[in-house]
């Protein structure tokens, strides 16, 4: 009974949705504000990446939130499990050293492709979140391949911490010049080049530290509530 | 050149098919994963092929961190089935 | 003087975000910071609201972010609707922190503040922000601090409740998001006004289904009927002061998103009845389900939701008087609502059972006075806000000739009166068992404010009559909206 | 902080690991960004310097010493001898693979190793799993345990005759004397 | 239009998981279910036919031959947004777990409604 | 078309047959163990010689390219090192005609 009637439900919403997307025509251009912001980027932001572009200056202000998302996620995580520990009596295997090994060596390579996802946000298909998930994963594998390892909270977050401001001042320092919040306030250089784009890098490699601690963060305070401690 | 991008790409689409019909089979978790890691690396190779046929050079660096979230997500499952987390 | 940073409504999103940056920083510094830091951030932003919303009521302020213009970029309106919403989240944010100052023991601390100030200012951000995905965006903040809030204390059955919240609020996300892909297909825009002006290419069967969308986003998050299963649980799960806040801010901030996307992108009178139908629903049904209840936070919460779906009741008939009293009830329920839930935490402790009541009036004297007027007030007894707010939304449903309405609505008064009159009785009547307890000063005094609000507006309701008829023509006034965001 | 500087006047060999790490992963920030723009570069020492700075411990232990040129003559014969294996390997599979009675008998046979150095194992390990036949389980202290398509009932020593062979010895160049 | 319906149906099967699914952590991997659905249909939008990246990266792309970057952004979006609700979602299961030592919502008594 | 395109798109044909060998391998192996034999190396190699091919196609690319193939070949047979450890412990035993398993074996004298 209770199958049949969640399958009337699913079937009635996926008619409505499907009914809403019918009239809209699939691989054809839809783009009212899209074409401004294709057109524009280049000569106004600076930045060759039009999606970056969208994400740090047009719609910046989405891009202050959705950190902030991120940071109460780690945040809230933080205090739901505050002071939960796994039983020591749990026994974890230990893994290989071939897997430790192999996490050391490959550890600081993933940490520096990260970090150029996301200096090289405004140039490539990258950009902060993608280069601090990078950092992440790679505090992941450290995880699972060494035994008994910690992550160092404190200086996480004070990492997190001086990223956010850094992000809030930069929007910040455009009031205070004059202009509008988040407003762009550095030379916007030559298109094409690291030190380009204006204020972008610099959000960017703020928001890519601050993705890199608090995933990792979370990670850290996932695995110490299933790791017993000695 | 285009004839040759449609033979390998269909050399390579074959190979996905193949094995995903392990992944599917099964029988137990490691055989699927088996199959999930060679699907990774088939699509790796794919990726960079496909940065070859756009001509788009920043491409690769999809494919770049593709495989390393593979690798990843293997030895995560990898860990979780000795109960190494 | 000149100023470094010119006033501007963004300060009300960006100091708190400064602040929650800065918080896990100076904690190290030392632990007292803590504590004062979201206060000094609720002062300074109380203080732009006192600057600024003056300058609403006269002109709307329209303040672009990042220097775009709005169909590029994200705009901020903060026009006198906005801005009342925005200064009494303020001011609810501080009155909250007064009272966590000393009722808030449990560790960690600092997490607690940073996302008491998150759930503060998303829920402005939802009420400031001209555009509908950063709307989305300040929507998740608000949820994922509530959902946090909600699971915050440890102790059984804390974490089911935060779980059934965030499976609900989850599904409340995806279908704003939904909608919004939906509306971007179709007019390829994100800014509300542009939307409202491009609507007539969306085909009027997917602005239906858009509408529903959105109806039940915004709705599960503003506790419609069928939609408010997590409600009861979260309210009673959450710490007191977040009850309070769920109550005055986050349901307040939803129903704001509703009315405004609802005015600007589906002006049809079906949508309003159908808003007006639920509302008048929400509030018999709840009504009816809090006279069986023994814990006095599921109590207050199903009372909550139906003043909630009297406010919605009142929006949905959407004339100038309907939501001039829909303003009224919101604000008198903010205020009250908060008002009891702290009064009651502050009485009975985490455990409200009703019996805990028993005899308080001898005990805790100023607190029983306080949770009687807020009962007396939300019935909707002569003296106090609950009257006005009461009379201008039967006055509202007089005049567009909904009789039954009407009637619905002082037969809920009834039940409504049974049950607060019943916990009121349980302080004076009963005798109670001799535990006695302290209550802190500064919690006091935060309750008190509150209280003060109740009697100010009840006293003199013309004093804010002003602003609220400005807020309901600045909703209602789609045209001049428009305008004011699209003019360069 | 202050560890950090303990730790760098406890370890004698600190610079040359650093800057070990530092040109390793300076060749890869090279390989990563494909340019040579003057900003390309100067960002990538500034970046490489800081994520060798907290990473330099765990990845290497001997540093500059890899760089030998008899080392460096031995690392490229390894790879040459490795890249011969991983072809034969795989027309090896290819056989088994194609053969319609898949001519196999697996098992799981183990041998001791000479090497100390944990990167060597590591490589000694996946230049065995990408050789014919052979595909490592596990490592105890210095005893492989190898999945193997021919297992035969065999002693340890032939064991490692048979499967590390042609790779021990060049290892033991150049990580180890 | 086989894009729509292909999102629109993960969209369904995460619904599904998360009404009829008895384990929490299924019911968790629902949710980020309808928020792939969701992200998948909000890319396909997004999609031109012959477009490329909308990255100036090489010479000689002009802005025709190129994506609607707007949907790409929102994306990035939702996806950060619906990693930190699955994050919360799952500490709360993890404490669920260690009052109850069951992830199944039948013997949770309060889960039911 | 010069010398190193040719070589670039031999190097790809080869790599995208080997990678259809480690497919077809999974799935026509026995058992686990011989199915990552099969998967590992056929697919490592595979996915080696496709990049490298493309890289010599487009010698622009090259160190790109070099560089994916050199993490491949550390990084996969890692992963499966950890994946067949992982089976081995979780009570998966390979096929065997002459029941050679020391490793059960040991780790069985361990427990004991």
């Amino acid at each position: 009974m209770k199958k049949l009637l969640a399958t009337f439900l699913l079937g009635f919403i996926g008619f409505y949705l499907y009914t809403a997307f019918a009239g809209v025509p699939f691989g054809e251009s839809k783009m009212k504000v899209g074409k401004d912001y294709l057109e524009t980027t280049v000569p106004k932001t600076g930045a060759v990446n039009t999606v970056t572009s969208i994400v740090v200056n047009y719609r910046g202000f989405d891009t202050l939130g959705e950190v902030t998302v991120l940071f109460l996620a780690a945040t809230g995580l933080g205090a739901i499990l505050f002071g939960m520990k796994g039983k020591p009596e749990d026994k974890h295997r230990e893994p290989s050293s071939i897997l430790t090994t192999g996490a050391k060596a490959l550890f600081p390579i993933i940490v520096l492709l990260g970090a150029y996802i996301f200096i090289h946000g405004h140039l490539t298909p990258g950009g902060g979140f993608q280069g601090g998930t990078i950092i992440a994963t790679g505090v992941l594998m450290l995880i699972l391949g060494i035994k008994k390892f910690h992550a160092n909270h404190a200086l996480l977050s004070i990492m997190e911490s001086l990223a956010g401001i850094t992000f809030v001042v930069a929007g910040i320092l455009g009031l205070a010049f004059g202009k509008t919040f988040l407003e762009n306030i550095l030379p916007l250089g030559t298109p094409g080049q690291v030190f380009s784009a204006g204020v972008i890098p610099i959000i960017y490699v703020a928001v890519g530290f601050k993705v890199g601690a608090e995933l990792a963060g979370v990670l850290d305070t996932m695995m110490s509530t299933t790791r017993g401690e000695e | 050149m285009e004839t040759f991008y449609y033979i390998i790409g269909g050399i390579l689409l074959l190979a996905l098919v193949i094995a995903a019909f392990r992944f599917f089979q099964g029988p137990t978790a490691p055989d699927r994963v088996i199959a999930l890691d060679a699907m990774s690396i088939i699509l790796t190779a794919g990726l960079v092929m496909l940065a070859l046929v756009f001509q788009r050079f920043i491409y690769i660096d999809v494919a770049l961190i593709y495989s390393i979230l593979g690798f990843m997500g293997i030895v995560s499952i990898a860990r979780w089935m000795e109960k190494g987390i | 003087m000149p100023e470094l940073f010119p006033l501007s409504p963004v300060h009300y999103v960006a100091a708190p975000l400064l602040a929650a940056f800065l918080l896990p920083l100076v904690a190290k510094l030392s632990r007292s910071f803590i504590k004062i830091l979201p206060g000094l951030t609720f002062l300074y932003v109380l203080y732009v609201s006192a600057v600024l919303f003056p300058h609403a009521l006269q002109s709307p302020i329209i303040e672009q972010i990042a220097g775009w213009a709005p169909p590029l970029g994200i705009n901020l309106y903060y026009g006198p609707m906005a801005g009342l919403f925005a200064s009494l989240f303020s001011a609810l944010g501080f009155i909250v922190w007064l009272y966590s100052l000393t009722q808030m023991k449990q560790e960690p601390l600092d997490r607690f503040y940073i996302l008491l100030m998150m759930l503060v200012a998303g829920a402005t951000g939802i009420v400031l922000t001209g555009d509908i995905f950063n709307l989305f965006v300040f929507m998740e903040i608000t949820a994922i601090s509530a959902f946090s809030l909600t699971a915050f204390l440890r102790e059984d059955d804390k974490a089911e409740a935060g779980f059934k919240y965030i499976l609900i609020g989850s599904l409340a996300s995806t279908f704003v998001l939904l909608g919004i892909a939906v509306l971007y297909s179709y007019t390829g825009t994100l800014n509300l006004a542009d939307l409202a002006l491009s609507m007539e290419k969306v085909p009027l069967s997917v602005r239906v289904i858009v509408f529903g969308l959105f109806l039940v986003g915004f709705g599960i998050e503003a506790e419609i009927f069928p939609l408010n299963g997590w409600a009861p649980d979260a309210y009673s799960a959450a710490p007191a002061p977040v009850s309070a806040l769920f109550a005055g801010i986050t349901v307040k901030a939803a129903l704001y998103a509703l009315a405004r996307v609802t005015i600007l992108l589906f002006p049809f009178a079906g949508s309003m009845a159908l808003i007006s139908i639920l509302g008048l629903v929400t509030l018999v049904i709840s009504e009816l389900a809090a006279l069986h209840q023994k814990n006095l936070f599921r109590m207050l919460a199903y009372s909550s939701m139906g003043q909630v779906g009297l406010a919605i009741a009142a929006l949905g008939l959407f004339t100038a008087e309907g939501v001039y009293a829909a303003l009224f009830a919101m604000i008198n329920h903010a205020i009250v609502k908060g008002m009891l839930f702290l009064a009651v935490f502050a009485m009975a402790g985490g455990s409200a059972n009703l019996d805990n009541l028993n005899g308080m009036g001898r005990k805790k004297p100023v607190l029983s006075f306080m949770f009687t007027l807020g009962a007396f007030a939300i019935i909707g007894l002569p003296p106090f806000s609950g009257f006005w707010s009461k009379l201008s939304v039967l006055t509202a449903m007089g005049q567009t000739g909904n009789y039954i309405m009407i009637a619905i609505v002082l037969a809920t008064t009834i039940v409504e009166a049974t049950y607060y009159l019943r916990a009121t009785g349980r302080l004076y009547l009963s005798e109670g068992s001799p535990v006695e307890s302290k209550t802190p000063l500064s919690a006091i005094a935060a309750v008190a404010v509150l209280a003060a609000g109740i009697l100010w507006i009840g006293f003199f309701p013309g004093s804010i009559d002003e602003i609220l008829t400005a807020g309901a023509q600045d909703l209602l006034d789609t045209a001049k909206y428009t305008e004011g965001v699209l003019k360069d | 902080m202050d560890g950090l500087f303990q730790r760098f006047a406890k370890d004698k060999e600190y610079h040359v690991r650093f800057v070990f790490s530092w040109i390793i992963l300076f060749a890869i920030w090279m390989a990563l960004t494909s340019s040579l723009q003057i900003q390309e570069v100067l960002t990538g020492v500034i970046t490489v310097g800081i994520v060798a700075s907290f990473t330099w411990k765990n990845f290497t232990t001997k540093g500059l010493h890899y760089l030998h040129p008899q080392r460096i003559f031995y690392i490229l014969l390894y790879i040459l001898v490795f890249l011969k294996e991983l072809v034969k390997s795989n027309f090896h599979v290819a056989w088994i693979v194609l053969h319609p009675k898949l001519p196999i008998s697996p098992g799981i046979v183990r041998f001791p190793t000479r090497l100390k150095s944990e990167t060597a194992k590591l490589i000694l390990a996946n230049s065995i799993t990408l050789t014919p036949g052979t595909l490592s389980v596990d490592i105890k202290d210095n005893m492989y345990y190898i999945h193997w398509l021919e297992a035969k009932n065999m002693t340890d020593e032939e064991a490692a005759q048979s499967i590390a062979g042609p790779f021990e010895n060049l290892l033991i160049k150049i990580f180890e004397d | 239009m086989i894009y729509y319906i292909v999102s629109i149906i993960v969209m369904l099967i995460g619904l599904y998981a998360v009404l009829m699914k008895k384990n929490l952590i299924k019911i968790v991997v629902g949710l980020s279910l309808i928020d792939s659905g969701t992200h998948l249909l909000l890319v396909a939008i997004g999609f031109i036919k012959g477009g490329t990246a909308p990255i100036y990266s090489e010479p000689g792309l002009t802005a025709d031959a190129m994506v609607d970057p707007v949907p790409q952004a929102l994306v990035l979006t939702a996806i950060v947004i619906g990693v930190a609700v699955t994050a919360v979602a799952l500490a709360m299961v993890i404490r669920i777990y260690a009052q109850h030592k069951t992830l199944d919502i039948r013997k949770i008594r309060s889960l039911k409604w | 078309m010069n010398i190193m395109t040719i070589i670039g798109m031999a190097l790809t044909t080869q790599g995208a047959l080997f990678l259809l060998l480690g497919a077809i391998g999974i799935v026509r192996m026995p058992d686990m163990y011989t199915r990552m034999q099969a998967g590992t190396k056929a697919t490592t190699l595979g996915a080696m010689s496709f990049i490298l091919g493309i890289g010599f196609m487009e010698p622009a690319w090259l160190l790109k390219t070099i560089l994916i193939v050199v993490f491949i070949a550390l990084s996969n047979p890692i992963s499966s090192h950890a994946l067949a450890r992982a089976a081995h412990r979780s009570g998966i035993f390979p096929l065997s005609r002459e029941n050679i398993d020391l490793y059960k074996r040991d780790n069985q004298e361990d427990k004991s």
